[in-house]
């Protein structure tokens, strides 16, 4: 792999390219996040990034460590509920791209941050599903990012916390008032978009240095490849750079920061 | 009409053993000072309430003080796991814990519910997760209107509701700014709420569109200086992220959280640490 | 994203005939010129929609362009009756007006329940009242969870909204403030909307929970000045509630009415009387 | 009649008298807000006022024209939608007793601001329920102000917009959730309360100078007085002036400002 990057920055790169100019991106924390405000300090500058905190149209100088913290709302056009924000800016149709991460993600690209195992006795306890179940419904579309292992791209899930396609791959048609659902998928290997017809997730595109062996090692399905499957551009040095700069001040400022909270 | 009283008091007079109980904050303002005299008070089969436990009620339900949650996220923002709550729900320690699990739309909205005197909260919501095979308490429901299938959820009327504002006036008006969550909606549900304040002002000098809670809907009034970090107060203190971070070791380990409780919040009395 | 448009050019490109229309306010920041512009273009069979008809649409439905009123209370406040409606309603004149009547309570919620994206609107509501058996868009539903009964009606979601603010910023933001009504609702309730502002500038500086609508969520802004006369504009000039009494006598009679709309709307361009 | 105050102010004062500190209270414009204000302006200074157009606790130096004056927002402690208004603060519960004026009122305390004559073709058509219809079901209880006259007080009333006892005096029993409706109506000429059984409206009190016959003469059912009827305590000499006063300033007001206003 070109030693210019790392595989992290190479996923959250890309992703950030999925977001243009003019969309109103419902941002999730870690990862969409990152990508996010990358998007919005490169190629996107008047994205519109939202976080369910109640924060609209918010510019952080650094990254958040939370959906909440005060650098969102400080640099937002305004604040408004969390009911607000569910009911009039979700649900109320202003959403035009969901940007999730998750901790298991199936064929169909249903997410699954509930739990590993079984829900009475669990093994795995996750966090649960936060805004994902009705972000994912109720944008236009949805992006998804996470880290590619056999642990996370999985045949199926061990729970819908949010729906994708469903079990099926169905479970979108007839439905009135829902959004498209997933439209990519960004992981630290590839990019994966639904088929067409049978919404399973198909690689269009490897990451420079990546093989189809090392995503199919990386997979827990028998993963397809697209005809014509394209190597996904390198960063630019100026992407490389603004990203760089974006994680150092934010650790800075969340040391710093910290330094005069403890007594 | 609000009552000033000591925080001790306050949450002596009106968080009892087995109440359902809300303490709001998103990521802002969480009331951890009222968290930590709830544990030193040793209250206990509360059903607590709450979008985002957060450390709190890591806290609160490592101290054994609740007998069930309901929530819609469970993690530490941006860190990993409340290990606490993992514990409680895993391997039943200290005590076993029932939950009932909602997604932030349905919460905001059955607290929006709440608020609005209403028995339940409908949304678009819930479609294809597998979240209503395992809770009970989410409803479909058919619009007379248009035929389509809406998911209800039954309100949030906790109680007694607890939250941390930045300011109160003597007449115990309340202002929450920034981000202001479902602070309000919180405590206008409630039969009962308690606003911790950073402080109390002759004038809380805002414009005519603030979020500004009138004294009479308001129960008891306690300050508390920094009674919402390790989160934090906009325009007070900024959010202690390392202490969310360190948070972690604290959690993952039953003694350290032990002697972490002892020295923080048992023999404190009422000292921010 | 908000286009700066002129309001002649703001009202042709996106009010049509047989438009279904909310133009909101309540009392405060009724859009007045907005009104006379749509009179002026001649637009006809709209279905109008207002809690609160006022003047405004006494001087629509005189001018005759309307077919549908959908509202809550058609009264000049505090003055008496809205004799243009009255006539329209008693006598057909200048043309019959069909009506769908609510209370302020159900109206509210239809609109919140609008921006909601929500078909219907829930309350406790028209308990005992005869409205239920004049508006058959009233319904009642049953509480899946308590068994009550509770008044539903379909949400408003009008073809466009017009709304005055005090203030727009260079990308389209809008400020509202003072009594925000169901401003916000009506303009995220509807396909499209048009917002008049009293002015431009580059900084709307509030505080963070200011009543801001994104630009992003508006259709087209057109400066207005002084725009809501004869309501008001908090901030700017107050309410003439001496043309509303006034208002009844030009009202009451057909001819000063049509004198007083050929005078101060029909023959002016835009030109605030 | 006592020549120092008319019959109007004898209304209002009385209607005043009904408010008490510490009352939450949901004010209809007109004669309501003149009472409630008169009432905070005397007796109950720390009665809360609250006005349909989203004004909580508000404190105007004049009597608003309409319900969505500027002065009323200017001295509220804060002002907030019209659906949070209704949601939040009356169906919410936190109103006590709601004031309401009304153009026909019945035996059982139905009020009318609909119609007169039949619905599809009118005979007077009047504004209609504004807040009214969940005022009177949502508020703890509620108290009426109007003149008295055949015309306004009916036997019953040709539309009910707002609930009183319902045309049988029985339509509140067993509906959950329910203030407990109208406790007393303050005319011009006399008190009245719901007879704790029938719900029917009887005389409980006649201001001075009235008679019996005054108000069966002006009342358009077979009216009822209760046994040890009282006489309505006079207006004070400071209730008048502050009332007077109130007026007065009020229509400098109005006269006043609108002079800039007109061009």
């Amino acid at each position: 792999m070109n030693s210019d990057y790392n595989s992290a920055e190479m996923m959250t790169v890309t992703a950030s390219r999925a977001l243009e100019n003019g969309m109103t991106c419902f941002v999730g924390i870690g990862l969409p996040s990152e990508a996010a405000n990358l998007a919005r300090l490169t190629h996107a500058p008047n994205v519109v990034l939202i976080y369910e905190s109640g924060t609209l149209q918010t510019k952080p100088e650094v990254l958040p460590l939370s959906i909440g913290d005060g650098e969102l709302c400080e640099s937002a056009l305004t604040t408004v509920s969390v009911p607000e924000m569910f009911r009039y800016w979700l649900q109320g149709g202003h959403v035009s791209v969901g940007f999730l991460g998750t901790a298991q993600i199936d064929r169909f690209a249903n997410l699954n941050t509930t739990l590993i195992g079984d829900y009475v006795s669990p093994k795995v306890r996750l966090p649960g599903g936060g805004g994902a179940p009705e972000i994912a419904t109720n944008a236009g579309e949805v992006f998804v990012t996470l880290k590619h292992s056999k642990r996370t791209f999985v045949k199926d899930v061990d729970f819908v916390t949010t729906l994708g396609f469903g079990r099926d791959g169905k479970s979108r048609d007839g439905v009135p008032n829902i959004g498209k659902g997933p439209t990519r998928v960004i992981s630290d290997l590839c990019v994966m978009k639904p088929d067409p017809d049978t919404k399973e997730l198909i690689v269009t595109s490897l990451h420079p240095g990546v093989s189809k062996q090392d995503v199919i090692e990386a997979t827990g399905w028998d993963v397809r490849f697209i005809s014509g499957l394209e190597t996904t551009p390198a960063p630019t040095a100026h992407e490389l750079k603004i990203l760089r700069d974006l994680k150092e001040r934010t650790a800075r400022h969340h040391a710093g920061e910290s330094v005069g909270e403890k007594s | 009409m609000a009552e000033f009283l000591s925080l001790h008091d306050a949450v002596s007079s009106y968080v009892k053993d087995g109440a359902t109980l809300a303490m709001e904050g998103f990521t802002h303002l969480i009331p951890f000072a009222a968290g930590h005299e709830i544990i030193r008070q040793g209250r206990r089969d509360l059903t607590l309430i709450r979008m985002t436990p957060d450390l709190i009620y890591d806290q609160l339900i490592g101290a054994g003080c609740a007998s069930k949650l309901i929530f819609s996220w469970g993690g530490n923002p941006g860190v990993g796991s409340l290990h606490r709550l993992r514990d409680a729900l895993e391997n039943g320690w200290p005590r076993k814990i029932e939950i009932l699990e909602h997604s932030h739309a349905a919460m905001a909205c059955a607290y929006e519910a709440g608020a609005a005197g209403l028995p339940l909260a409908i949304l678009r919501g819930y479609v294809g997760s597998d979240l209503p095979k395992v809770n009970n308490q989410i409803k479909f429901i058919e619009c007379p209107f248009t035929g389509e299938r809406l998911a209800a959820v039954p309100s949030v009327r906790p109680d007694v509701s607890i939250v941390h504002a930045q300011k109160a006036d003597r007449q115990g008006n309340v202002l929450v700014q920034g981000i202001i969550g479902v602070q309000k909606e919180a405590m206008l549900a409630a039969k009962a709420c308690i606003v911790t304040v950073e402080e109390v002002v002759d004038d809380l000098g805002v414009g005519p569109n603030a979020c500004v809670i009138p004294g009479w809907a308001v129960s008891a009034i306690a300050v508390a200086e920094r009674g919402a970090h390790p989160s934090y107060a906009y325009g007070y203190y900024p959010r202690d992220n390392r202490f969310y971070k360190e948070w972690d070791a604290i959690a993952r380990d039953r003694e350290a959280f032990i002697s972490w409780l002892d020295e923080n919040v048992l023999n404190t009395e009422g000292v921010q640490q």
